[in-house]
């Protein structure tokens, strides 16, 4: 069985609110060094058997994210 | 009787909490989020609402407010709390109360009039109801699966800290059909359904939630 | 199809254009012959010569995505202006405080209080990005409602997609309900009605149409207009950044046809919160009487709120490009005046109040810059790095755009679509047949429980909402001593009005006033979204002119005033245009909401009556 | 400057309804070689300067995740 994981970001250009959230309360933290927090999706997806690539690579850019905003970084692991 | 409602940015049932504290015959004392003052307020409701849009998690920023530092000081020397719906999140995330609120188990936001089992009819926020009281009072979020570990479910259990149960239906797949939890000693409160909803027959599915209110001013009374 | 941020980005860098070179006014007067990608940004040549005639030289860069944008369909109204004057003409009503023209128009209801209201779509946003086009589509009109000086108090949505078992409306329509739930949950603004239809002309055009609904006193009426020379242009809320460049006349003007990611993408993320956060600080602005003219950010961002101030004010405006907080610092002037990043407005603000303008912005977390001032004279003028690259007359912006009479033609298929009646339909002879009539028609999607839609929406929030759905108008009191209300009903109905156009807007007004009448309350005033295929089309040009003129006698007829509205056009799948679907909002008030009559049935022995024929 | 990113995962006995929904549409779309998903968050911080590495534990688990229902995994890489 393999692990991937697929990790989900909005596009540099596309505001994330979210991420803004967490800075503001950052820095109300006192932490101000952090100068930027973009948050995204981490997936992580058990497959049987030796997975295919392009199968994970559709299903990421397709069903887990929206490409008219987000992209996608994916990463196999095979235990 | 003063009783305190905070304003987080983001707040929306702040407005509806201080019109019930009014009709229950309280003195709703408006308090700001940013400030470290509690007016000498009795008693401090959390409204509900989206909290710093309820990003992160529900909760999860407010919970580290300005005020918030003074509440969890005040509240642990007895001063009584009540969180309804973002206010319960807010509650427990500053670990006031046990527990987390997670995504609806549908995934979806949900509003509906709902039915409460009363389990703890002792708490300073409830003893104007009895227990195993029905009450019908609104329901509306997307983040109010009440989920903890099992063990920590069988001791809260135990230890008689379930207040409310959802019945006829369970709006979020909460662990155990749990809607609202209390601290050890009765006088901290948090539900995900909106007692401030249920004031008035013109808006509210019945007036069931004015009790949280009543019940309040008189443990003020006899404090 | 080129979009238009492609066009854009060959600005400043294509072919007959100095690589990297700011174009300047100064230079765009001693390069007249340079050739301009105008038709890319949706400028016809004649509307190209147009503006060059208007400044005398050809525009730079940046003038030239203004009045793009600004001439677009979708801001401009160039094809639907000559009809919806209909509007605008119709007997002056008691009632109608601000008419036609302002963002909103604003209605007495009565014991110094004044309602504003209006509906919007965001039709071709929620296709490409459901959740966030529909949530954005709340964002834009809550704006609008603000903008007049109102606290917003509630929203309705009027919802169309394809077949219900399509495989893509099981994509558009979740992510459609849960973003207008998403964003007007997390504003506070109680949901309070609408409608959710389905047919195959929506397949590839859902339509998503909001309302929001502000409530004010008199006194607090706010319009949009740069005055007093000297004064501040305060721009506050979101940063600047390269979403919904273009989107205004490529989303909104254009045939959509799925195209794949843009360069520069043209659906917006909604922050709901941030506009929670203005809304609060624009209240307070307003209660302490800190600005002269106000205008929100929506499709053509900057280009918009500024040429539309200017033009609506009494002299000129200078704003210097560079003190606009960006998210992106990649973009260029010409994308900074027409970026559609969500959540900015724009004030006019005496310099004496603008320490306390920005205090008030500050308390509520709210970004507040000074952008700018009114100027004497009568040009609105743009500075970048020191060099003024827009300078041009503000009305030939905002008002003076184009206007189109389009060729109209009756569709050539209407007389058989009218002659095929449903008296031909064979009747059901057996009890079989009877049985499965009524079961299609009490399984259609039309007709079914809307439960899974409304419980996704807050109806409780603020604590006035005195009836929402199931019922067929919502009612919210707006004055809790008085118990003084309001009622709104929002009606649609495609089918009528692709039979019939005039009689079909005709009877979706009648629906709405009936809705609204049968709570018990007075009927006062009607907005409306008017959704159709292209312009282009000499067919779907009648069926729009058909519906606007049915409307206009419909309100005469009933002593109504039209107190705005919105036109979407463009919607259709390749050449295949929706069904007209102009979609009805009726304002009325309730001078105490404790007598409102709820609908059904609510105890034994009631006696029902028909009435009517 | 640095980036540090915190992938915050809900705990293995905490139900993932959001996982089980992704997991459900695969199947539909005829994916059955996936046998589980998890959907958690991935946060991208850039931090000013050198990393103070317990700082950012303690943000990763107190602000960034809360401990009773998720668990954190920090990289930290320095440009
Ligand atoms: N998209 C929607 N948003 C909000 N409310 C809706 C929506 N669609 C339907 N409703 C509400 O659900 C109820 C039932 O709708 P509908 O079945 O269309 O009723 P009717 O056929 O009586 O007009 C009404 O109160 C209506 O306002």
């Amino acid at each position: 069985m393999s692990r991937v994981v697929v990790d989900v970001v909005l596009k540099p250009e596309i505001s994330d609110p979210q991420g803004q959230a967490v800075l503001g309360a950052l820095g109300r933290l006192g932490h101000d060094s952090i100068r930027s927090v973009r948050q995204g999706k981490h997936f992580v997806l058990e497959v049987d058997g030796t997975p295919d690539e392009a199968e994970l690579k559709q299903i990421a850019e397709t069903l887990l994210a929206n490409p008219v905003i987000e992209d996608v970084e994916l990463q196999l692991t095979t235990d | 009787m003063r009783i305190g409602v905070i304003t987080f940015p983001g707040s929306l049932d702040d407005v509806d909490a201080a019109r019930a504290v009014r009709l229950a015959g309280g003195e709703p004392v408006a308090l700001w989020h940013g400030d470290h003052d509690l007016k000498d307020v009795d008693a401090v409701v959390l409204p509900g609402g989206f909290s710093y849009g309820d990003y992160l998690r529900a909760g999860a920023i407010a919970a580290r407010a300005p005020l918030m530092q003074d509440v969890v000081t005040q509240a642990r020397q007895g001063l009584p709390v009540l969180g309804i719906c973002n206010g319960f999140q807010v509650l427990c995330e500053a670990g006031l109360l046990p527990g987390a609120l997670t995504r609806n188990s549908h995934l979806h936001f949900r509003n509906r009039d709902q039915v409460l089992r009363v389990e703890r009819a002792d708490t300073t926020w409830t003893q104007d109801y009895e227990t195993g009281q029905h009450i019908v009072i609104p329901v509306k979020n997307g983040e109010g699966r009440y989920v903890a570990a099992d063990a920590d479910l069988d001791r809260l259990e135990g230890d008689g800290r379930v207040v409310f149960r959802y019945v006829g239906g369970n709006p979020n797949g909460s662990s155990r059909d749990i809607a609202g939890v209390t601290s050890g000693d009765g006088r901290i409160v948090g539900l995900m359904p909106h007692p401030e909803h249920a004031v008035e027959d013109l808006t509210g599915p019945s007036t069931d939630g004015l009790g949280f209110f009543t019940s309040v001013l008189k443990a003020a009374v006899n404090a | 199809m080129t979009s238009a941020s492609e066009g854009l980005s060959d600005l400043d860098t294509g072919p007959g254009r100095l690589a990297n070179r700011l174009d300047t006014v100064d230079l765009a007067a001693s390069t007249p012959d340079d050739e301009q990608p105008y038709a890319e940004l949706g400028l016809e040549a004649d509307e190209y010569a147009r503006i060059t005639d208007i400044l005398g030289r050809r525009p730079t860069t940046a003038e030239l995505a203004m009045y793009s944008v600004m001439w677009s369909e979708h801001c401009s109204y160039k094809s639907s202006k000559v009809h919806l004057r209909q509007f605008g003409d119709l007997p002056p009503s008691d009632a109608l405080l601000v008419g036609i023209g302002e963002n909103a128009g604003v209605v007495d209801v009565g014991d110094g209080y004044a309602v504003t209201f209006k509906v919007e779509s965001h039709n071709h946003p929620s296709y490409v990005e459901p959740y966030q086009g529909a949530a954005t589509g709340v964002g834009g009109i809550v704006r609008d409602i603000l903008t007049m000086g109102a606290r917003p108090i509630a929203v309705m949505d009027s919802l169309r997609f394809g077949r219900a078992d399509a495989p893509d409306t099981a994509r558009v329509l979740p992510g459609v309900v849960a973003g207008v739930g998403g964003y007007g949950n997390c504003l506070g603004l109680p949901n309070i009605g609408g409608e959710l239809l389905f047919d195959d002309c929506y397949a590839g055009n859902p339509l998503v149409n909001a309302l929001c609904v502000g409530v004010m006193k008199h006194e607090d009426v706010r319009l949009a207009k740069a005055e007093g020379i000297g004064n501040k242009v305060v721009l506050f809320g979101a940063r600047t950044g390269g979403d919904g460049i273009g989107g205004v006349s490529v989303l909104a003007s254009e045939t959509f046809d799925a195209e794949g990611p843009a360069k520069r993408p043209s659906v917006q993320v909604g922050d709901p919160f941030t506009e929670k956060l203005l809304i609060e600080a624009c209240l307070e602005i307003f209660a302490a009487d800190l600005v002269t003219g106000i205008q929100d950010l929506g499709g053509a961002g900057l280009s918009c709120a500024t040429s539309e101030l200017a033009s609506a004010g009494t002299g000129g405006m200078h704003v210097d490009l560079d003190t606009v907080p960006l998210r992106d610092s990649t973009l260029t002037p010409a994308e900074i005046l027409m970026s559609e990043s969500q959540e900015r407005m724009c004030a006019i603000v005496e310099p004496a109040k603008v320490a306390d303008f920005l205090a008030v912005c500050e308390k509520w977390d709210v970004l507040a810059t000074v952008i700018g001032e009114v100027t004497d004279g009568d040009r609105l003028t743009v500075d970048w790095h020191g060099e003024r690259i827009v300078d041009v007359p503000p009305r030939t912006v905002a008002h003076e755009g184009p206007v189109y009479e389009r060729p109209m033609r009756r569709p050539a298929d209407l007389d058989a679509l009218q002659a095929d009646d449903a008296a031909k339909l064979p009747r059901p002879t057996t009890g079989a047949e009877l049985q499965a009539h009524w079961l299609a028609v009490v399984s259609s999607p039309d007709g079914a429980d809307k439960t899974w839609v409304t419980e996704q929406y807050d109806r409780y929030v603020r604590g006035n909402t005195v009836l929402a759905q199931p019922e067929d108008a919502g009612v919210v009191r707006i004055d809790e001593d008085s118990s003084r209300g309001i009622a709104l009903s929002l009606d649609g109905n495609a089918r009528y009005a692709r039979l019939d156009p005039y009689a079909g807007a005709q009877l979706n007004l009648a629906e709405a006033y009936r809705n609204v009448a049968v709570s018990g309350a007075k009927p006062l005033a009607v907005t409306n979204c008017l959704n159709f295929g292209s312009p282009g089309e000499p067919e779907v040009m009648w069926q729009f002119a058909e519906a606007v003129r049915g409307l206009a006698d419909a309100c005469r007829e009933l002593g109504l005033p039209v107190t705005g509205g919105n036109v979407s056009l463009y919607n259709q799948t390749g050449d295949v245009a929706i069904n007209p679907t102009p979609v009805i909002g009726v304002l009325g008030v309730h001078e105490d909401v404790r007598t409102r009559v709820p609908s059904g049935w609510r105890t034994a022995e009631e006696t029902v009556l028909l009435l009517g024929e």
